[in-house]
């Protein structure tokens, strides 16, 4: 396997009314070509956060990259001028954002959406990049898509809306797709044959995927390897098999221990996590679970822990080996 | 369903609500009728919690509403206690709200920013009269917050200062301050983040035990409704396809919605995943303006036969008792 | 009941509260701060009149008429020799009696009946808002005029005329907010509650839906003091002797070119007052919806 | 598109009907009929008599509702009735003041249009600086500043001390094109000045708002230049706002020309108005406010085309 991405050290801070706030601290991860990878965490754990500074999108002010590097082909992306990065965004990485209702032009027809990369990345004439338009919508199994290429956004449905934002970014073939919460706004059969979709299209041409999600069921029907993200920083890191056959670090033990699943036999109590989810803008001493944390020792309040391996593939961020 | 009278809290008989849909110019006119719920029947038995499923736009919360009397009944009948409420008149509507709540699914949107804590606790105590003195009032909303565990000296904060997973505590502690009999649960955890679910499904599990109370639990997550729910109805665009005990619905799901339903979820658990059999549902979800013909699923079940676009199924028993399913071909 | 108490979640979440932050924002607020600094000596000015001003506004001086500043009169005066300071001092007296009246009647009619138009709909609704179209089209200005030409000059009438021009507005932002406030969960959780229309009305959708509306009394403040001052300076307004801005304005536009200071005083003044409440405006609009901007004006 | 076109027209025709309704009733329902304001105004003493025979002249002493329907088919048909001041037909004195409003509009739309809107984008994208600061201290002021002071003070500046322009009066174009300018210009900068600043600020915020959208974030992340998201995706929705307030704000805009016509001794349409008012001439009072009220609702509808070619919601159902 070809490494695609890496991500060194990324840290990225909002200024905010209530003081600084570390939205994403001191990340490292890497991305292999065809893979899938799985970022997986609540709310406000800076996994969107992460995912849009891969293409320095964050809004600058409030946000800004503070420190890191982001290797794509070889390249830092952060050190890259403004017409280079122009040139990756929809290109080589695109994004599919997660609500299809807001994400899309409300007075551009799909048609001028969609067919904008190609326009951008190709040189297309504006006849060529229509009817390239049409089949990338047929791709994503938009009936009548010759129609429905003029409509508006608001005609769509929700899915359907989704579906043309998936056919937007894969128009170019990219060699990297970030999916930023794809399917959350919808229903679990049209989020089923979403991601089904998406995952036959990345297999098709290859590209490596990046799913950003809150749901550890999608993660586990589709992705190879998880990073686990809680209050801006990685705490595990592993492949999805072994994630969810062994979680270490005791924030996944308690996610996966809250969750009710379809499989469990009987009616048993769920284990919630107790307590809040950190406010970033005052977060903890030390590991930023450790309020939280059932298996907290001293030295967890005192000082956070750094990412370490535990086993090949599997590092997690911790001060406590869990059984 | 034929069922002892006193044992069934809630009934519901063919209830229908259609939503006249109106256009033209200045004077408007009847364009035609948006069937949110089409002759659904089910009923609830005393301490029970019963899981209603489906995606968006099948009419569960108009469901939800229409037992709440937030909205009025098309046709049909609901009992509630034995005793039609589908025409009350202002007073008895009133004291239906005593013994029957509703939580709602946002808890950002369901706590009035610019009320007090303890002004929306304390809200359907001052409407039903239900305390004597302004002590006795404080009292009962510190209890209430206490319960839902909440601590009483944060009564004075607005809604704002709390995270979503507390403000779901004020939206219960609200329901329950008038010890209801009944709640229906309207996506109530849908919009937690993960790890707060639990404390909130946890909270509605031993309210339920230690004061009695019966709920309807609308969800859209099926693995909530099943973890809660000792019987689910499913919905289908304003009908319901199928009915079952817990057990049943998911081990043995009659309904080819149900099956593609449950497909769809995805399992925590790699393993599970990849031996799972895949029963993906093609295509959207019709608009409810015009629903097709015959079985309104047909258009999108791998399972139609030509019988299923003439005439519409009924929900019948299924093999073992307390399994209703409304399907041609099972 | 007998429960087990739970363990008590005790951590907020850290923000401004309510009315404290509004006052806060405002302070922070540099232009919304001019704004309250212009308006409370405004208020001083008009309230403490007698003692500030150096002459009596109505006394005349025959022998000093139409005079640039002098030490005797700073501002100079008028064509019959009133002390022109004194004027604009007491001036300010009928201008915010005036502005404060007229927009307290035109945003309580105006607010009330949007808050029933938004409610109850239906038939109250399509008359209420038949009736703001229909005045929409009506400049208010050029309305007033026509009023009051009909009524007869006097402050009461002036008043009435601009109440009666200017509530349309406060219908509409009004009703607005209350066609999207009554849909939003919490009013839904006030019907189950079981709560009166009443109560829904005022104690739950009013608090919600009031924000736009004290912002548009800033402003309209600022506005009815222009509009009285134009109307005025017509010689439809408030009539002599009463010593006010418009008059002074009027007169100083006579002898422009004798005495230009007696147009720019009392003109200046004008401008103050709307600009220290668009000043305010601007600054409650920030403070109470920062997502609220450009809406709801019209003169 | 044609039905939102149609459902606006008729929605117009409907006001149209209840605005003439109310004009009509102003001069009815208020105190005195406009016999005996005429009356009031030309004869001292009137005996019963001649005002009866006057009555039946004007018409007064028929049914209101046919007074009405006579008043409306006269307004459409040009019958405008003759002006109790100067005697003459009002219709023509109206066509006769028309031009010199209609190019104070003119002016009018040059400095908000022209003026207003590039200064509020400039102002967005430099949004929290000093010439973000500079733009929206001057529109504010702009805005708080009344028209009548704000002509003095020009007059005196341009006219009396500096003496570049002419202090009033009107010079048609097709006389002297020169001075007709010199002498447009003070008042249309004056009436502009008001709407400029009401422009910039709301292009300004609704530009700044669009910004934040995240469907500008899908175009960068299409990877378009800042020049195209712009361009492409940003203008048009922010326009939508802008355009609605223009509807509402050209009330704002007539009742400024009479002012500035008045202060300038411009004689057009608000001049004719403004001294009917004050010599309660009731047949140009009724007229002035028949044609503001058509004025209005034309750019109303106007307005609502440009809504509906804007924003495809709003078109296509």
């Amino acid at each position: 396997m070809t490494k695609l991405l890496s991500v060194n050290n990324l840290s990225v801070h909002f200024s905010t009314g209530s003081g600084m706030v570390k939205a994403v601290d001191h990340i490292s991860y890497e991305l292999n070509a065809g893979e899938t990878l799985g970022i997986v965490g609540e709310s406000g754990c800076g996994k969107s956060v992460s995912a849009l500074s891969l293409l320095r999108l964050i809004p600058n002010p409030p946000g800004k990259i503070v420190n890191g590097e982001i290797l794509f082909e070889g390249k830092d992306l952060l050190k890259a001028g403004k017409e280079e990065i122009c040139d990756i965004r929809g290109n080589k990485i695109a994004m599919i954002f997660q609500e299809p209702m807001t994400s899309l032009n409300p007075v551009l027809s799909i048609g001028q959406q969609v067919r904008e990369p190609l326009m951008v990345h190709r040189q297309m004439k504006k006849k060529q990049a229509a009817a390239e338009a049409v089949n990338a919508l047929k791709k994503v199994h938009i009936p009548d898509s010759g129609k429905r290429v003029s409509d508006y956004p608001h005609q769509f449905s929700g899915g359907m809306r989704q579906r043309a934002m998936i056919a937007m970014g894969l128009t170019c073939a990219p060699k990297i797709i970030i999916a930023d919460e794809p399917t959350t706004a919808l229903d679990v059969t049209i989020q089923a044959q979403l991601l089904t979709l998406m995952k036959q299209l990345t297999l098709e041409t290859g590209a490596a995927l990046i799913i950003i999600t809150h749901n550890l069921g999608i993660i586990a029907r589709y992705a190879d390897r998880v990073n686990v993200m809680y209050a801006g920083r990685i705490v595990e890191k592993a492949s999805a098999a072994d994630l969810y056959k062994h979680p270490k670090h005791p924030y996944t033990i308690g996610l996966m221990a809250s969750v009710p699943k379809l499989d469990q036999d009987v009616k048993t109590r769920l284990q919630p996590i107790e307590g809040q989810p950190p406010d970033l803008a005052d977060l903890p001493e030390g590991c930023a679970f450790h309020p939280r944390c059932r298996y907290r020792i001293e030295q967890c309040c005192a000082e956070a822990p750094q990412l370490r391996n535990i086993s090949d593939e599997h590092e997690i961020a911790c001060w406590v080996d869990v059984k | 369903m034929s069922n002892k009278e006193n044992n069934n809290l809630l009934e519901v008989n063919g209830v229908s609500k259609f939503f006249p849909v109106h256009g033209g110019f200045i004077f408007k006119r009847k364009l035609g009728d948006i069937k949110a719920v089409d002759r659904v029947s089910f009923h609830i038995k005393r301490g029970e919690t019963l899981g209603l499923v489906g995606e968006s736009g099948c009419g569960k919360t108009t469901t939800g509403r229409l037992i709440l009397n937030l909205e009025q009944a098309t046709r049909g009948t609901i009992k509630f206690d034995g005793k039609d409420i589908t025409h009350l008149r202002k007073k008895e509507n009133q004291a239906l709200k005593r013994q029957m709540q509703v939580i709602f699914q946002d808890p950002f949107g369901s706590l009035n920013p610019r009320m007090t804590v303890r002004e929306i606790v304390g809200q359907p105590l001052i409407i039903h009269r239900m305390t004597t003195g302004k002590g006795e009032y404080l009292d009962k909303i510190d209890h209430l917050l206490e319960i839902v565990g909440l601590n009483p000296g944060m009564g004075d904060r607005y809604p704002h200062e709390f995270s979503g997973g507390q403000r779901q505590r004020v939206g219960i502690a609200r329901a329950i301050s008038l010890k209801p009999e009944f709640i229906v649960c309207d996506e109530p955890v849908s919009a937690l983040d993960v790890s707060i679910q639990a404390q909130i499904i946890n909270l509605l599990e031993e309210l339920q035990e230690e004061f009695g109370l019966t709920y309807l639990f609308i969800a859209h997550d099926l693995a909530v409704v099943r973890h809660i729910s000792d019987r689910i109805a499913v919905m289908y665009l304003g009908n319901i396809v199928e009915v079952a005990s817990r057990a049943d619905l998911y081990k043995y799901p009659k309904h080819p919605y149900t099956r593609g339903l449950l497909s769809a979820v995805p399992i925590p658990d790699p393993e599970v995943e990849a031996k799972r059999e895949q029963f993906v549902i093609k295509g959207e979800v019709p608009s409810l303006m015009n629903p097709p013909e015959g079985c309104k699923f047909h258009p999108r079940c791998p399972r139609a036969i030509p019988i299923c676009q003439e005439r519409p199924p009924l929900l019948l028993e299924q093999g073992d008792a307390g399994h209703w399913a409304a399907c041609h071909n099972i | 009941m007998n429960t087990k108490k739970r363990k008590h979640l005790n951590s907020t979440h850290k923000t401004r509260n309510g009315s404290n932050g509004v006052v806060f924002a405002i302070l922070g607020h540099k232009m919304a701060f001019v704004g309250v600094v212009i308006i409370v000596s405004l208020l001083c000015m008009a309230v403490f009149a007698p003692f500030l001003a150096p002459h009596d506004p109505n006394d005349q001086d025959l022998y000093h008429v139409l005079e640039g500043p002098t030490w005797e009169h700073l501002l100079g005066t008028d064509d019959v020799g009133r002390d022109l300071l004194s004027r604009v001092i007491f001036g300010a007296r009928i201008s915010l009696i005036i502005g404060i009246v007229s927009t307290f009647l035109s945003a309580l009619l105006g607010s009330m009946l949007g808050l029933i138009s938004g409610y109850k709909g239906g038939m109250a609704d399509m008359v209420i808002m038949r009736i703001t179209d229909t005045f929409m089209c009506l400049p208010v200005m050029v309305m007033l005029l026509v009023i009051v030409a009909i009524l007869g000059p006097g402050v009461e009438n002036i008043i009435i005329a601009i109440s009666v021009l200017t509530w349309t507005t406060f219908a509409r932002i009004m009703r607005g907010q209350v066609l999207h406030v009554r849909e939003l969960p919490y009013i839904e959780a006030a019907h189950a509650d079981g709560a009166s229309g009443w109560r829904i009305m005022f104690k739950n959708i009013l608090p919600n839906a009031i924000s736009p509306i004290i912002v548009a009394i800033s402003i309209t403040l600022g506005r009815h003091i222009m509009l009285e001052s134009i109307a005025t300076f017509l010689g439809l307004g408030v009539q002599p002797p009463t010593p006010t801005w418009g008059k002074a304005l009027r007169v100083g536009y006579s002898y422009l070119e004798i005495v230009p200071l007696y147009s720019i005083a009392p003109g200046l003044m004008i401008t103050l007052a709307v600009l220290g409440f668009n000043f305010l405006g601007d600054g409650l609009r920030d403070a109470l919806d920062p997502r609220l901007r450009g809406e709801g004006k019209k003169i | 598109m044609k039905r939102y076109l149609a459902k606006r027209l008729l929605y117009a025709l409907l006001i149209l009907f209840l605005v003439s309704i109310l004009i009509f009733s102003i001069a009815r329902l208020l105190p005195g009929d406009p016999i005996q304001a005429a009356a009031m105004m030309n004869m001292d003493l009137a005996n019963e008599e001649i005002i009866n025979d006057l009555r039946a002249q004007f018409g007064l002493d028929r049914p209101v509702h046919v007074q009405y329907a006579v008043w409306v088919k006269d307004f459409f048909t040009g019958e405008w009735g003759t002006s109790f001041g100067s005697g003459e037909p009002v219709f023509e004195m109206f066509f006769r003041r028309l031009p010199v409003t209609l190019e104070l509009f003119a002016g009018y739309v040059f400095w908000s249009f022209f003026i207003g809107f590039p200064l509020g984008v400039i102002s967005a994208f430099k949004r929290n600086t000093v010439l973000d600061a500079a733009i929206t201290s001057t529109a504010i002021i702009g805005i708080s500043v009344p028209v009548i002071w704000e002509a003095i003070v020009l007059i005196y500046l341009f006219s009396v001390y500096f003496q570049i322009f002419p202090p009033s009066g009107y010079v048609p174009f097709s006389e002297n094109p020169m001075e007709n300018i010199l002498c447009m210009i003070m008042p249309t900068f004056v009436l502009g000045t008001h709407t400029a600043g009401m422009y910039m600020r709301y292009v300004r915020s609704s530009l700044l708002e669009v910004l934040g959208q995240d469907y500008i974030r899908t175009a960068r992340a299409k990877g378009l230049k800042e020049m195209a998201v712009i361009m492409r995706h940003a203008a048009k929705p922010a326009m939508i706002p802008v355009v609605t307030v223009i509807g509402i704000d050209w009330g704002y805009v007539i009742s400024g020309s009479f002012l500035v016509e008045y202060m300038f001794a411009l004689p057009g349409f608000g001049r004719m108005g403004i001294d009917a008012i004050a010599a309660r001439d009731y047949p140009v009072i009724q007229a002035t406010l028949l044609i503001v009220a058509l004025f209005i609702l034309m750019v109303n509808l106007a307005v609502d085309l440009l809504y509906g070619y804007l924003d495809p919601r709003v078109r296509i159902k």
